[in-house]
């Protein structure tokens, strides 16, 4: 699978000297237990000429933040960097002693961590560590440092610059917080800035904006990037060159463009094949409604007159058919897993009714028979928090069979080694604890003990989001599989709008916890949809180098709006084709065509509702 | 599951062992202890008191002329058995209030809350010593009260961590299956808990010796003749300005027991290494 | 008090040096001349410790119950009478002669010139008003049982008071001088600490401290000789001596005799040890079985080994027991009886002959009762060799009084010393005596009692308590192992200390006869 | 630092939930009443009798138990206290036959001035030792001080008290081996007459402090801020300062606010070896002599001490999280 490589790439700049970062031959090992040291990054070499920006990729495990953070003459765990040259600007990093470091820490080469969020520290306010690189390098003062921070956040575009850097981290928004990290890296000047998956915890339509801000930045500052990610779409926006990495080895190298058009491993071509995902065929949906959803509303707080105090859905109704699925998309915050929960009766609603083949279940988990329980298996979106810890794999599986079946001894024990069959785990992991378990093989058990109930829905909230593209991709094919076999109604609930887009039968599309869109898969393509539907569409980007540069800039919305009546559409704030004195007066209408739901005052007219 | 115990003293750190080694000989004696005991553990035999180990006393006598090897050889057994009962009764009651109050949460939360602050408000010798004024202090007695005393205490810790847990998916997902409290308490949120748990049983362990040399300090505790390891020391606080083994010999017992308990429990958390 | 604090302050400073320096040679061990000194003069102010502090701490001597407060009321008050020596005699004290032709009615007559604290002269209402109070319930008086047979007390002129009795009395001077009966000011239900005694005082707060400054105008010449005593209590008995140790009190009380090798090694300090008629025993209730068996009784009390206990528990400071209340140290002691001794096969015997064998039995002890609870170790050591099973129980020192003593077949009692025979006799082996400790019931005894108590000459006296001596030893299901000796500890530097055998401390008198001499 | 902290927020926040807390505080100060009545009822023995002791007469008793008002039954008793606590008024002390406030005005400040100086040394003790041993996790100094806590945690305190003693007054003269401490002492010498029970006391808490202030700091330092900010070439000190601090703070406080609480009742020992005369032995002396009215009010006094520390705790662990505060 891996592909050796000759030393100096073939592409990028002909003289290494000049390049403002030079890696040759770096391997990074670790101890183990029994005193031997084990190479969890091996002779890596790759050189970035100055202002330019490569992109490190690959999966998980691949040591790509590895070899980032190598670059600061950082390793975690007590890890051991070793090479031939690791070279920043003039600075022999691999030379440089603890104190040199820290001085080169945030003043020339800066990082921008995966989660704003985590890397913030939640007790401090956000001004105060964007300029303490600057204050603890002595590169300015306080006033200076202050002055600079919100010249960043201006051109940064983040709301109230003068302001916001007072705010603590929790105060503002995930997209917004991930501009402030970049403001903390930029501030000093830096030579290098590494980038490590800035944007996969952002919502794709934040996900754009943010990347757009620190394309210009970057450019605007003129320094050197490393952008680490796992995802080929996005990387291909930003960076010059590529570094495909998997389990610590180069895989392929070169021009951005050469590895997207004609990629030269396997394993590269893996990668695109699982970035792009291909469109299933429908199922055949047999005709009988085995889930009904019937106007719910739903949220937290006392309940007065079927309406919550905090609501979150508001009449979201659905059918799916037996062995069909429906997938539900919307970003953060729009309901999905609400939803989810409400038709598992782990929230009960507060009107509406969800029907089991036609009979009215109770809303509330409580009064459900265990045989209704049964019949709806929900799958938690996090795998690494849905498995009980202190569980082996067995017991996980074996408890709905004796739970829901009475299931045990030696028939349980056959049986659970029949579902790892089904779900292709190994019989042999059977008595690990799920913790020894990888990311992908923990959601195969999150599966299978929902397939242990033999459920006639399973609820699927974002069961791939945490994974890998490729080990992400492994599972949805899984569930596509189960689901024609057993026939199974499947509610899969998503934001990736391309992955809902490809393995569902039917999308719905949630937008502040109402059903803004419903729409077969058949009738996705060429037809108006939503304009928040078409945001979402828009959002994702293509493999093109030059998908970023040429989709405009989100229009701003057309009105504004500053509070909304709770009848109304509650895209108006945000939607760029409102129309004045309709949209922000009169509640959208629910137009019904083709087996398609929009509810917007312009899908009634002729002609795509969001142009 | 010997194999795997075995596994696990392999793989242990030294400090691990070392506690182990600790807890396994106080255990050892604490069982097999009195039988090795040279003389009867009231006997008055040496003319002298407190004097040091010799060749009939290896660890010389007590202020009343008693051998002191003999008294500690009983003494071990007293403190290992009533101060781990009580430790692991506390640790027992404490959890289960705390599961409870947890999974229920709600009104009788608060309730059983607001009664454990009542509780733990009320410094620990005190109320040790109403509880043995009022019911006296047969070793049951002794236990029992004891327990009693650090129950607050672990229901609280206890407490905190299963709420963390109540709120994990799986328990949602177990609660979603149609699971009972019972099932959910016992095989969800239990087995997640061990760990510090034991740190805490540990640490009540060493409260429980401490609370009864404590009340050896009052005058009460074990019956005459026997006693603690505590009260050992207590009684014969007199001997520490001439060193005497019989003071000294219990102080480094009841330090090695809890040390040794410590550190093995420190070893068995999981990671290790912090 | 200032001047005082920061001359020791600067004494303790250069204390702390030579330590240091002492330390860093190897050397140890404090030098005796750096020890803090506590006077600021020749005079000297001391600083004494006593056994317990409580609130129930009280200036009322009626309600004196524990040595720090007949420490405290004899520094305040005088009594009519008072002890010396260890003749045990009784002197005139306020009352300079007293006289009785048929020792039921008591003419006394009381000394002029003698002043309370706060200048009044003491007169014969002061007097009345000390004694008649012991009657009534309100006072709550430790003594009323003994005050009951006041039959009367009046006034007889400005400077005379007579006692009628309610039967005749001999001893009723040696009664007097117990701590209960100081004299306090007429009017006075709830005595402030004005009297007539050596100290006047300065502070009082209850369970801490108690501090008193010399009275000048003491009706005795030349005493007292200190000029400030301060008066606390060390519960602790390991603190006790450790703070006369380290200098920070001058004389400490209730010295467990296993710390007196401690003392004296010191160099600067030493102990006083006081023989005593103070006893702890142990009682076999004679309304209960198997204790009401003379052979269980026989069997115990030759099951004692009495220089064990004297051995172990008191290292040899204390007088061997004879099963009877009267100590080698008192009037009227009988040097005749057989001394009991350990014999195993003769306490078999016993055990055999009353069907006794194997039987178990609880043994209730408390820290209440001074040794009680290693006396019944010891017991339950030999037991074991006879066939008795004595299951040990030791209880809270509180409550035991109100719900253990006397309660159960096998108690442990406790018996402070007493100035006379007769009272001990009295209160603990009369038949109708509310603390009739065993319950016993002996006619002849009673008759005794009664005719010893009336009784004016003195071998006759001496004849009749020897034999009631005699019939306790023999027939009386209390077993008293040892009489155990007081233990005081001084620093040397204090003087004039005797042993009065009532208690410590000098029958807890010692302020009125101490001198500080550097 | 330029962010105004959002005080008006953080004081409507607060004020709730100190108000609902205080009212909480009395429901468990009204349980405590109840329990220390109910466990004083099954002792043995009563006032009159402890006042008397053993050569007590039951008419005596008798007596003394109706002017005591002990001959009304329990219930009614209670209700009379508690009517007359509300009115500020805690009763007076069947012993000493004072009311109890006085009593306990002149313990309370001895036991708050040790209890202070005792916190103040340990927690500054124990920061030190935890934030040591947490940046030092898994080496030979976090072995060292982790021996040395638990080795601390094991000893009885009253051995760790007559060591003190043998060795700084006995021996080297240096300090007093009893802390007799009135008003009219000044004080460097009060200082120096508390200095041994205050070396006791802090042997006896610092262990526990120092080993949550471990566990709370190690926590924080595995967290990506920070990493984030190492990576920033913030100096270490400065991150364990200005970064993990702020966020240790909450469960550190906490605690050691448990461990605080242990300073009033728990200082049993320590008082009576010294001699101090603290609220403690006071309420021992209350217990032991059945002083009903004075071991209600000192019970009383050790719940609301440890309320108000884990109140205190909770209102630090919100200031110092922003995210609790806003």
């Amino acid at each position: 699978m891996t592909v050796e490589l000759a030393p100096p790439p073939a592409t990028g700049p002909s003289d290494a000297s000049a390049a403002a970062v030079e890696v040759r031959g770096l391997s990074i090992t670790v101890a183990q237990p029994d005193g031997t040291r084990r190479a969890i990054v091996e002779n890596i070499s790759f050189a970035v000429p100055r202002g330019e920006v490569l992109a490190l990729i690959g999966e998980s495990g691949s040591g790509k933040t590895t070899i980032a953070l190598a670059l600061m003459g950082f390793s975690r765990f007590g890890a051991t960097i070793a090479a031939d040259c690791l070279r920043v600007g003039d600075m022999d990093i691999a030379a440089m002693g603890q104190s040199a470091l820290r001085g080169v820490r945030g003043s020339r080469i800066a990082y921008i961590a995966q989660s704003a969020a985590a890397a913030f520290n939640p007790s401090r306010t956000i001004l105060s560590q964007v300029i303490e690189p600057l204050l603890v390098h002595g590169l300015a003062g306080r006033e200076e440092a202050r002055a600079r921070a919100v010249a960043l956040f201006r051109s940064l575009a983040l709301p109230s610059p003068e302001t916001i850097g007072d705010r603590y981290p929790h105060q503002v928004s995930g997209g917004q917080l991930q501009r402030l990290m970049a403001a903390m890296a930029l501030i000093t000047g830096p030579e290098l800035v590494i980038l490590d998956e800035p944007t996969t915890a952002l919502d794709v339509t934040t996900q754009v904006e943010v990347l757009r801000a620190f394309k210009a930045a970057i450019a605007e500052s003129g320094a050197t990037a490393v952008y680490v990610s796992h995802d080929l779409a996005v990387v291909t926006q930003v960076s010059e060159h590529i570094v495909v990495l998997q389990n610590g080895r180069m895989v392929e190298q070169g021009d951005s463009a050469r590895i997207l058009t004609a990629p030269q491993s396997e394993y590269t071509r893996t990668l695109l094949a699982a970035a792009r995902p291909a469109i299933r065929p429908t199922a055949d949906a047999a005709l009988d409604k085995v889930l009904t959803v019937d106007s719910i509303h739903a949220g937290y707080g006392r309940i007065v007159r079927g309406m919550p105090a905090t609501p979150i859905l508001a009449d979201v109704g659905f059918t799916v058919r037996r062995g069909s699925t429906l997938g539900v998309i919307g970003e953060s915050g729009s309901g999905k897993s609400t939803l989810a929960r409400v038709i598992a009766g782990l929230l009960p609603a507060a009107s509406g009714e969800v029907l089991l083949e036609g009979q009215p279940l109770p809303r509330a988990m409580a009064q459900r028979s265990r045989e209704q329980l049964r019949r709806i298996q929900l799958v938690f979106q996090n795998a690494d928090t849905a498995l009980n810890p202190a569980q082996t794999v067995r017991d996980i599986i074996a408890r709905p069979l004796a739970f829901y079946h009475g299931l045990k001894g030696a028939a349980a024990h056959a049986r659970v080694d029949e579902l790892l069959d089904l779900i292709r785990l190994p019989r042999a992991l059977a008595d690990r604890r799920s913790t020894e378990l990888s990311g992908g093989q923990k959601q195969r058990v999150n599966l299978a003990r929902a397939l242990a109930a033999e459920p006639d829905v399973l609820l699927c909230d974002e069961v791939t989001s945490a994974l890998d593209t490729v080990v992400g991709a492994a599972i949805l094919d899984l569930i596509d599989e189960l689901r024609r076999e057993l026939g199974i109604a499947t509610v899969f609930i998503s934001h990736d709008i391309s992955t809902v887009r490809a393995f569902c039968d039917e999308i719905l599309v949630l937008y502040a916890g109402r059903a803004v869109e419903r729409c077969p898969k058949a009738a996705f393509d060429g037809h108006s949809h939503h304009p928040y539907t078409r945001l979402l569409i828009d959002s994702v980007p293509d493999m093109d180098p030059t998908w970023l540069a040429t989709r405009a800039a989100a229009a701003g919305p057309a009105l504004a709006v500053s509070a909304i009546a709770p009848e109304l559409c509650r895209f108006l704030p945000r939607c760029p084709v409102a129309i004045g004195g309709l949209c922000d007066s009169n509640p959208p209408p629910l137009h019904v065509d083709d087996g398609r739901a929009i509810l917007c005052h312009r899908a009634g007219g002729p002609g795509d509702a969001s142009r | 599951m010997s194999g795997a115990l075995a596994m696990r003293v392999r793989n242990m750190r030294l400090s691990g062992r070392i506690g182990l080694a600790l807890v396994l000989f106080w255990l050892v004696l604490a069982v097999g202890g009195p039988a090795l005991a040279p003389h009867p553990v009231g006997a008055f035999i040496d003319q002298e008191v407190f004097s040091g180990p010799g060749r009939t006393f290896w660890l010389g006598s007590d202020y009343l002329g008693r051998d002191v090897l003999s008294r500690v050889l009983w003494g071990s057994r007293y403190t290992v058995f009533l101060a781990l009962g009580a430790a692991l009764l506390a640790v027992l009651g404490g959890t289960s209030l705390a599961l409870f109050s947890a999974i229920r949460g709600g009104w009788t939360d608060e309730i059983l809350a607001r009664a454990m602050d009542t509780l733990n408000s009320m410094p620990s010798k005190i109320f040790a010593l109403v509880l043995v004024a009022a019911f006296g202090s047969s070793l049951t007695l002794l236990l029992l009260i004891a327990a009693f005393i650090y129950i607050p205490g672990n229901y609280r810790i206890a407490r905190a961590l299963a709420i963390n847990l109540v709120a994990m998916d799986f328990v949602q997902v177990a609660r979603a299956r149609g699971e009972g409290a019972f099932h959910i308490a016992r095989y969800e949120v239990l087995p997640n808990m061990i760990h510090p748990l034991l740190a805490d049983t540990g640490l009540r362990f060493v409260f429980v010796v401490l609370l009864l040399s404590g009340l050896s300090f009052l005058g009460l505790g074990v019956q005459p003749p026997y006693a603690d390891l505590g009260s050992l020391v207590r009684e014969n606080i007199s001997g520490l300005p001439m060193a005497a083994p019989a003071i000294i010999v219990p102080a480094l017992a009841i330090a090695s027991l809890t040390v040794g308990a410590n550190l093995l429990i420190d070893a068995l958390k999981p990671g290790g290494k912090a | 008090m200032t001047a005082r604090g920061i001359l020791s302050r600067r004494e303790l400073l250069g204390a702390g040096v030579a330590g240091v320096g002492l330390m860093a040679l190897g050397g140890c061990g404090p030098s005796p001349q750096r020890r803090p000194a506590a006077a600021s003069s020749g005079a000297g102010a001391i600083r004494v410790a006593s056994m317990a502090a409580s609130t129930k701490d009280t200036l009322d001597p009626a309600k004196g119950a524990m040595a720090t407060d007949y420490v405290r009321h004899y520094m305040l008050y005088s009594g009519l009478t008072s002890i010396d020596d260890d003749s045990l005699r009784p002197r005139p004290a306020l009352a300079e002669s007293f006289d009785s032709d048929d020792r039921i009615t008591w003419h006394f007559r009381l000394r002029r010139g003698v002043r309370f604290h706060d200048g009044a002269p003491l007169t014969s209402a002061d007097v009345v008003h000390s004694l008649r109070r012991h009657n009534d319930p309100a006072v709550a008086s430790k003594i009323a049982a003994i005050a009951a047979q006041f039959a009367e007390v009046r006034a007889d002129g400005r400077y005379g008071v007579t006692i009628r009795l309610t039967g005749a009395n001999a001893d009723l001077p040696t009664l007097l001088a117990q701590a209960q009966f100081l004299i306090v000011k007429a009017g006075q239900d709830h005595p402030d600490g004005t009297g007539t005694g050596a100290y006047r005082l300065a502070q009082f707060e209850p369970g801490v401290r108690t501090l008193v400054v010399r009275n000048r105008e003491y009706w005795i010449p030349g005493r007292p000789h200190l000029e400030q005593v301060e008066l606390i209590a060390i519960p602790d008995e390991t603190s006790r001596v450790n703070a006369l140790l380290s200098g920070d009190v001058h004389a400490i009380h209730a010295i467990n005799p296993h710390s007196l090798p401690r003392i004296e090694a010191s160099g600067t300090c030493e102990a006083v040890v006081t023989p005593s008629s103070l006893y702890t025993n142990l009682i076999m209730r004679q309304d209960h079985l198997p204790t009401s068996s003379p052979d269980f009784v026989q069997a115990v009390k030759h099951m004692l080994d009495r220089p064990l206990i004297n051995r172990a528990l008191f290292r040899n400071t204390a007088m061997l027991g004879n099963d009877q209340p009267v100590a080698p140290v008192m009037p009227y002691f009988n040097r005749e009886l057989p001394q009991t001794v350990l014999d195993l096969d003769r306490a078999r015997w016993h055990v055999r002959r009353g069907g006794l064998n194997g039987l178990r039995l609880p043994l209730y002890c408390s820290p209440a009762a001074t040794g009680s609870v290693d006396m019944a170790s010891i017991l339950q050591e030999y037991g074991s060799q006879v066939g008795l099973e004595f299951a040990v129980n030791r209880v809270p020192a509180d409550g035991y009084w109100s719900t253990h003593w006397m309660r159960h077949a096998m108690t442990f009692g406790n018996n402070n010393p007493r100035p006379t025979a007769d009272l001990v006799f009295s209160l603990f082996f009369q038949s109708n005596a509310e603390w009739n400790e065993s319950g016993w019931k002996n006619e002849r005894f009673d008759r005794l009692l009664t005719e010893a108590r009336g009784e004016a000459d003195e071998v006759r006296r001496g004849e009749l308590y020897g034999e009631m001596q005699r019939l306790v030893h023999d027939r009386c299901g209390i077993a008293i192992p040892v009489f155990i000796s007081l233990c005081d500890g001084y620093d040397k530097r204090l003087k004039g200390i005797k042993p009065i055998p009532l208690g410590g401390f000098m029958g807890y008198r010692f302020a009125e006869f101490a001198r500080w001499e550097d | 630092m330029t962010a105004a902290p959002p005080t008006r927020s953080a004081a409507a926040r607060l004020l709730p939930m100190i108000a609902g807390r205080i009212a909480s505080s009395l429901l468990t100060l009204f349980l405590v009443s109840v329990v220390i009545f109910v466990a004083s009822s099954l002792l043995p023995g009563d006032a009159a009798q402890e006042l008397l002791g053993q050569s007590a007469t039951p008419a005596q008793i008798a007596a003394l138990r109706h002017e005591m008002g002990l001959d009304q039954p329990g219930p009614v008793r209670f209700v009379h206290w508690l009517g007359a606590l509300l009115h500020g008024d805690p009763g007076v002390s069947f012993v000493a036959n004072m009311p109890v406030s006085d009593i306990i005005a002149n313990r309370l400040p001895n036991s708050l001035l040790l209890a202070a100086i005792t916190a103040l040394i340990s927690i500054v003790l124990a920061l030190t030792i935890g934030i040591a041993s947490a940046i030092n996790r898994g080496g030979r100094i976090d072995s060292a001080l982790n021996i040395a806590t638990l080795s601390l945690v094991a000893i009885p305190e009253f051995l760790i008290a007559t060591l003190a003693v043998l060795a700084f007054s006995v021996k080297l003269l240096w300090l007093p081996s009893i802390s007799l401490v009135t008003p009219e002492t000044g004080w460097a010498e009060t200082l120096r007459a508390l200095a041994l029970p205050v070396l006791s006391l802090t042997c006896v808490v610092v262990a526990q402090m120092a080993r949550m202030t471990r566990a709370a700091v190690a926590d924080q330092l595995d967290r990506p801020y920070v990493e984030m900010a190492r990576l920033k070439g913030v100096p270490f000190g400065r991150i364990v300062l200005f970064h993990v601090m702020p966020n240790a703070i909450g469960p550190v406080i906490n605690a050691m606010a448990l461990s605080l609480s242990y300073l009033m009742g728990g200082a049993l020992v320590v008082e009576t070896i010294f001699n101090y005369p603290g609220l403690a032995s006071l309420m021992v002396n209350a217990v032991t002599s059945r002083d009903m009215p004075l071991l209600q009010s000192c019970a009383m006094i050790f719940c609301a001490t440890y309320l108000a520390l884990m109140l205190v705790a909770d209102i630090v662990a919100i200031l110092a999280n922003p995210r609790l505060r806003a």
